[in-house]
């Protein structure tokens, strides 16, 4: 039991569950991320905004909260599938910005080596398969992740992220079926933010909480406070350790809003400027968690802002590695296509 | 009297087509993801929904499978939906339906139905967004009878074939490159059809015949245009239909030039270029060649993130006039 | 009120729905149905075992009373979309046995004349939109059709079968959501007969009740004995009405048994002969409803003689029929893949 | 020492590639709808349930698209998944996992994983299945990078290309056509393979030369045999690989004929006879043509269910039989 956990079952019965599991350097490393991701992205979008990054990226910004608290209860070596807005999982599974901005920025020391940009944004070497660009397409990879692992015997749990808008595709039924009907090691991730694009889950989806299409599929479901990262962190514990127990898969809903829109191209006709505000104002992951880490004392003002500082250092780093990194030569089209084109 | 004709840009078009054919037919609605109060990712169906209502610019979720059935089970019962898919990459979810149901079961059911249904397929690539929102497919469904498919190049044609799309009693599959979607080009108001199944010469020429698809028309008319300057000569036809093709049109041409080069941005790999090329290959025009028939197609590889190696797997209009100028020389 | 309904409500409480809702006269009518569609199909398959039919088919014989039942509230401007399976449905629909004869032995009087067989059976004037070859491939196709009687406000109500193997496919999911969120006039029939071609529900299938999954649709599920017309019957007037009302989609599950294999190249090496044996001696529903005919004084034994003898008339004539029937000219081939091809 | 031959049925030799390659490599895996004790549809898998166990020879719910998904998933995290599709036509359903997923993995990822992925597809018509049991589709997935695709026309072929698949690190597509599995032919026993990308000489001839693939390269040797008769000396090219095509093969053999006729069953219209024909009529060979490239393929519409219809809607061998004697004799 660690010390914060010692402190916590000592003091108040109802201390959340990360102020009960993880360590204060391990909470101070989580708000570390929280930033890393949000800052990220504003890195990101701002290069986008002065053209130095083409095409289109999804921001999860406000939505931080999510990615860490599904991510926490990984090893290393355990797998995850992501989306188009899969900046934060990509981070929260161990990425490093300076290759992510290089990829964004189209570079050969890109984690794609600038072939796939933001929407293919992965690690494999942390676990992470791969953001997708098809909604729902990285459902059923991930449980063929899972498969392998149960067949390779390896122990390995695999998180498949999707939207609440994916959960309309074929792919998410087909996925959850057989993920259960074969007992694998998979964790089933719907971020619900409230709108698939423009189209808001009371218009696109026959259920209020999706997490009960799980009991189509007779595995547990669970609905969290997605901006609350203890909530889904003990949400995520609870579904790994279920996973890795060989005692099949999950769905967890986590509840979150995104604070930017869809993309680069959307003018928000779909939803008010006062929700977006409400969001913002009150339900921030980010300040919420400040919020909690002083209240048990873990960190203070001054903590936080050298965390803030750290974070803009490493995220102009990041930048400046992109910028500087080599673009692909043209001769290299087609390299990738095949595993003998190298 | 002729209709009065504006500038209007390629979406702007597409959606007249479409606003006019909801106003004049109770049996058109529209159909796909976020074209309501989102206008479409595109902006092609912009405020059709505010004028016409959310019943018939219908906000489907994400389920381009299931749509697409829905779609269909519109058409055989009466109605004449027009359905987007958001990227024509996403087409690949909806293929069973496209393929297994739409353009056979008029076939199957021994001509008891008709499946009178507009599929509108935002295609290509140009916009830095990778390997899975770029690509150009038309040829799979070129390569299934039932189907017809056009690519309209100009905003004049997107509304004319949309039109005469809305009144063929089959099912037509419509692929718009989206870097056309801000072109302008005059566009008549009101009503019109411009005919599912006809080329259209557009640049006489002599030297040779370039056969080109959506936007390579327009490539390959700024290629022609370069090239005039060297005293080369080129016809261009705009394919508009790629099934049913016009073989009456390119074989007249190629009777002519004696010379072919086939342009689209397609994998070239059974692109339509190979359909062309075969085409003509055996036809009675091959004995009129004077040259090898070139195509010039997408690279052998997916569409690249990086916006150069991006460019550099399509056609660009230095390509078209180096391959038309070889060809035409005799180099190749 | 009908007679029999009088008489029923002055009986026994629990006197079966059909016997409260139809005449004797329609009883008798669907026990003819019945018997035709067993003959039918035992005549189809006789014939394929002469060579007179080629392909393969896939025979619903022990179904019989899901089909009826489900097909009993329905207008004959209703309309309904098949499957592989759809001998049952297309004749509980209203069409003639000559002209599906015909079909299966490929000739222009067929009711695809001569281009779809067994596997596409339609007579779209009665309402049948068509058998599919694709398992789901109808469902978002009645949705569709429902979508059109929504738009078009012509009260029709459209039923979809689908067998349970079919529940698994993406499109199931994509449709039912579809319907329920439109609240389209269709009801989704899931005939269970325990089996997708070899794999039983228990092993493709993560619930027990299928009809347990329209809750992931927010719309009412039942489970049915399938094999037993009234009990279908009831659970189909329940639903078409409701969605004849605007009130939205059901979903029924007829729990059922193939009596033969799943189509003409089975050997059945995925279930025993035990069991076989059981469904076809104890729940056969023929039997079933002649017994239940004779219980209610419907029928007696030379009536059900009477009925058989009428059937077995009406068979022979459709087979005769199909022999002398025109086969497509040659020339013919191009036909119908375009309207303007005719 | 050469390894004994005996005769097995196309069937049986592509049963016994995968038995080979579950005995001798824990990472592959079976996977499909009614492989098990079922053995198959058309009975490929037999009883390999019996031998290696069901988590090996895994029957799926029947869910193509999550199914092909699980195969991608399981291939890029170290194992070898051999996934059959009933019939090749519902890999319609499944086209985004092949098409968006498997093909361009490994590209979209700058090379970070490799996707060693083989699919089957039974495809073809003769069965009196009808119009969505017996297309070949396998044109599509030629137009696709990243994926290769193989059409083995006997068995020999069929066990060895499918053990050249399972060491190949990128996906293989393998179409079979269903009229094929019962044919026998010599096959040697244990572990060889049969290179990808390389076609075979059927026939060596010189007045004309076939390209065929699949089951067409069987009616094209009948018909060669015939007209063999007539003093006209066929060569027959069985592709056998149709991306990526081996096209020296192809243009020595034309360069030595200076006749092309192309057969193929899918529909003729950008069939991979289409994509043969303009390889030739833009390369080197172009020259050496002494006549048109003629293509014999599938007719313009679906697969009728009636018999003589559906025969008639193929290339049979008096079609080959015509269709060669008038390219050699110069009458078209
Ligand atoms: C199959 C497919 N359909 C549509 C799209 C276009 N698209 C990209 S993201 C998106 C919305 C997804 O919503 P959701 O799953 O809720 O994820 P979110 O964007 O809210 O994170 C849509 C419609 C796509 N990329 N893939
Ligand atoms: C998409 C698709 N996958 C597979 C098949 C092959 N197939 C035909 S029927 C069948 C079993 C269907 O089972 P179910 O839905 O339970 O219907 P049943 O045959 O039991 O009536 C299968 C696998 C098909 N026709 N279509
Ligand atoms: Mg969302
Ligand atoms: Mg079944």
């Amino acid at each position: 039991m660690s010390a914060t956990a010692k402190k916590a079952a000592a003091g108040a019965a109802n201390v959340p569950f990360a102020f009960r599991a993880y360590t204060p350097d391990q909470l101070r490393g989580v708000l570390h991320k929280m930033h890393l991701i949000r800052k990220f992205e504003e890195g990101a979008e701002d290069s986008y905004t002065r053209g130095l990054i083409h095409g289109t990226m999804h921001l999860s910004i406000g939505q931080e909260a999510s990615a860490l608290g599904i991510c926490a209860p990984l090893k290393a070596d355990d797998q995850i599938t992501s989306t188009h807005r899969g900046h934060g999982h990509c981070i929260a599974k161990g990425a490093q910005v300076d290759r992510m901005f290089a990829e964004f920025f189209g570079k050969t020391t890109g984690y794609c080596k600038g072939r796939g940009g933001s929407m293919h944004i992965a690690d494999v070497s942390a676990g992470n398969l791969g953001a997708n660009g098809i909604v729902a397409g990285g459902i059923p990879i991930a449980v063929g992740a899972a498969l392998s692992a149960k067949m390779q015997k390896n122990g390995k749990v695999v998180v498949c992220f999707f939207g609440d808008g994916a959960n309309n595709e074929g792919a998410f039924h087909e996925s959850l079926n057989m993920a259960a009907i074969w007992k694998l090691p998979v964790v089933f991730v719907c971020e619900n933010n409230g709108y698939g694009m423009s189209t808001s889950t009371a218009r696109s989806t026959a259920v209020e909480r999706i997490a009960d299409r799980a009991a189509a599929y007779a595995m547990p479901g669970v609905t969290v406070n997605g901006n609350d990262f203890s909530a889904v962190a003990e949400a995520s514990t609870t579904a790994v350790e279920r996973a890795r127990r060989g005692e099949g898969p999950s769905l967890i809903e986590t509840k979150t809003y995104r604070h930017r829109g869809h993309s680069k191209s959307d003018r928000n006709r779909y939803r008010t400027k006062e929700e977006i505000e409400e969001w913002k104002a009150m339900r921030d992951p980010i300040n919420l968690f400040e919020a909690e880490l002083q209240q048990f004392g873990v960190i203070d003002e001054a903590g936080i802002a050298a965390v803030r500082a750290a974070v803009e250092a490493e995220i102009a780093a990041g930048i400046e590695f992109a910028k500087t990194s080599p673009a692909p030569a043209a001769a290299e089209g087609l390299n990738f296509v095949y595993t003998e084109l190298q | 009297m002729d209709a009065k004709v504006r500038e209007l840009s390629y979406s702007q078009a597409v959606q007249e087509a479409m606003a006019i054919a909801l106003e004049s037919d109770p049996r058109v609605f529209l159909m796909g993801e976020d074209i309501g109060v989102y206008g479409g990712a595109f902006q092609v169906t912009g405020d059709l929904v505010e004028r016409f209502g959310p019943e018939r610019v219908i906000d489907m979720p994400i389920s381009e499978l299931g749509g697409a059935g829905v779609a269909v089970g519109a058409a055989v019962t009466g109605m004449r939906p027009i359905f987007e898919f958001q990227f024509s990459d996403f087409a690949t979810l909806a293929m069973e339906q496209i393929v297994n149901q739409a353009a056979k079961m008029r076939f199957m059911l021994g001509g008891e139905v008709s499946v009178p249904l507009v599929m509108r397929f935002p295609a290509g690539s140009g916009t830095g967004a990778a390997a899975q929102h770029s690509q150009s497919l038309e040829a799979w469904l070129a390569h299934v009878p039932g189907l017809k498919v056009i690519q309209p190049a100009t905003p004049h044609d997107a509304k004319g074939m949309l039109l005469a799309a809305l009144e063929d009693p089959d099912p037509v599959m419509i692929f718009e490159h989206k870097l056309l979607y801000k072109m302008k080009g005059a566009v008549p108001e009101g009503h019109y059809t411009v005919p599912i199944g006809k080329a259209d010469i557009a640049r006489p020429g002599k030297d040779a015949t370039i056969v080109a698809t959506s936007i390579m028309v327009h490539k390959a008319l700024e290629a022609a245009a370069a090239l005039a300057g060297e005293g080369i000569d080129l016809e261009v036809i705009d394919l508009r239909t790629i099934r049913p093709i016009d073989r009456e049109t390119v074989i007249e041409s190629v009777k002519k030039t004696s010379r072919l080069l086939c342009v689209y941005e397609a994998v070239k790999t059974l692109g339509i270029g190979a359909e062309i090329s075969a085409m003509i290959a055996e036809s009675e025009a091959f004995d009129y060649l004077d040259a090898p028939i070139v195509r010039l197609g997408g690279a052998d590889s997916p569409i690249p993130y990086n916006p150069d190696l991006e460019k550099a797997a399509v056609p660009q209009v230095p390509d078209i006039i180096a391959s038309a100028r070889a060809l035409v020389q005799g180099r190749r």
